[in-house]
């Protein structure tokens, strides 16, 4: 993941604003602490969809670069699971666009998380505000 | 001959991750798959596939509807997304 | 720089989301190449201001971190001007947090641009577009 | 005595980056103390300081009105800003 957010970073160095987007495995959920978390993915349609998300993205700003890296398998607690980066030549794009493409990534790539805990193994429950967040961008529309 | 999968909580479910389903020889639509399977693997299929928040995939697209499938397809059956 | 960001990264590691921005030197502004640029600073209302705009901040969304680096004096094209962390348990706040910094730094902290190109020197203009996007957090409100 | 600071274009064009201003020995405000600069200094900085877009810091807060004045303030003059 690094060696990919090294690479953005470097390349789109020169073009103004740089957006980025770090998700983390917590903790604790729902007051619960957290030992392990395991990311189940759908191999060739996760790839396909975050490319997807990003093109679309790209569509609504002028974007000079936006990479997505999603981590699956067993992570545990304080590492890192998704990062986004945007570049563009101005901030107002760069952040619009991160945000979007996390709202988007949270609810049209298929990958899904399992939780253990003390209690023993739980798949985690969407949110609710995840589908509406992503709701808000039909109504904002682009640029 | 079509192949089947299923993700996370579904595929725990129904104890399955992959499935090769014999291309039946004739026109065949997503819903009427999903009612063979079914007929085929009993009523804890039916039970679990028949949940609201299932979403289905056609060659790694998700749709909505139902929609005509060809020989060779992919299909896919899984819980609403966690990720990010 | 790069010191401030990893200890930002490493504290907040645990909690959820982190939203960051980069602003370069540009290597053209207005179709012009840019050689240099000097950041001109008041040295201590800087700081102060800086420390505010981040403390507004926390007292608009539920932060756990903020941190803001602005370098001052000679850069060249292509180095990091600024840099804005934002640690937060939701994504949300760590992202409106991120973008309020910015537009509030663009607009309240003393700092001034010149820009050294093959025309000689010139001070930079503000731009209109920075004061209406921190007019639009008036309008907005916390949270 | 104040502390007065000039930055960027309004330090260039004043060619003054630094000024201490003995303390009148009476109550003076923001408006009294920039034209008795001005009187001292002369149409040069009567023209530079009297532009719209100065903005005047007190303390290192900036102040859209007038103010008054205390002995050992310090008190700048600049452009609008452009960092970021």
């Amino acid at each position: 993941m690094a060696r990919l957010q090294a690479a953005l970073l470097a390349g789109a160095a020169t073009e103004g604003a740089i957006a980025t987007f770090t998700g983390y495995v917590r903790t604790t959920n729902d007051k619960r602490p957290v030992h392990s978390l395991e990311l189940e993915h759908y191999p060739g349609m996760t790839q396909r969809s975050l490319k997807n998300i990003a093109r679309e993205a790209a569509t609504r700003w002028p974007l000079l670069a936006a990479s997505i890296v999603h981590r699956v398998g067993v992570l545990s607690p304080g590492e890192q699971i998704v990062w986004i980066g945007v570049a563009a030549a101005h901030r107002g794009s760069a952040f619009a666009a991160c945000e979007y493409i996390m709202d988007f990534l949270k609810t049209a790539a298929p990958l899904w998380k399992k939780e253990k805990g003390p209690a023993g193994e739980r798949w985690v429950e969407t949110r609710k505000e995840d589908g509406e967040r992503t709701q808000r961008w039909q109504e904002i529309g682009g640029r | 001959m079509l192949r089947i999968l299923f993700f996370a909580r579904i595929r725990e479910e129904l104890d399955c991750a992959t499935l090769d389903w014999p291309w039946p020889g004739q026109a065949i639509d997503l819903d009427t798959l999903q009612e063979d399977l079914c007929l085929a693997y009993g009523a804890k299929w039916r039970e679990v596939l028949s949940q609201d928040n299932v979403i289905r995939a056609v060659n790694q697209t998700v749709t909505n509807d139902n929609c005509a499938l060809h020989d060779g397809d992919e299909v896919a059956f899984f819980p609403p997304v966690t990720g990010g």
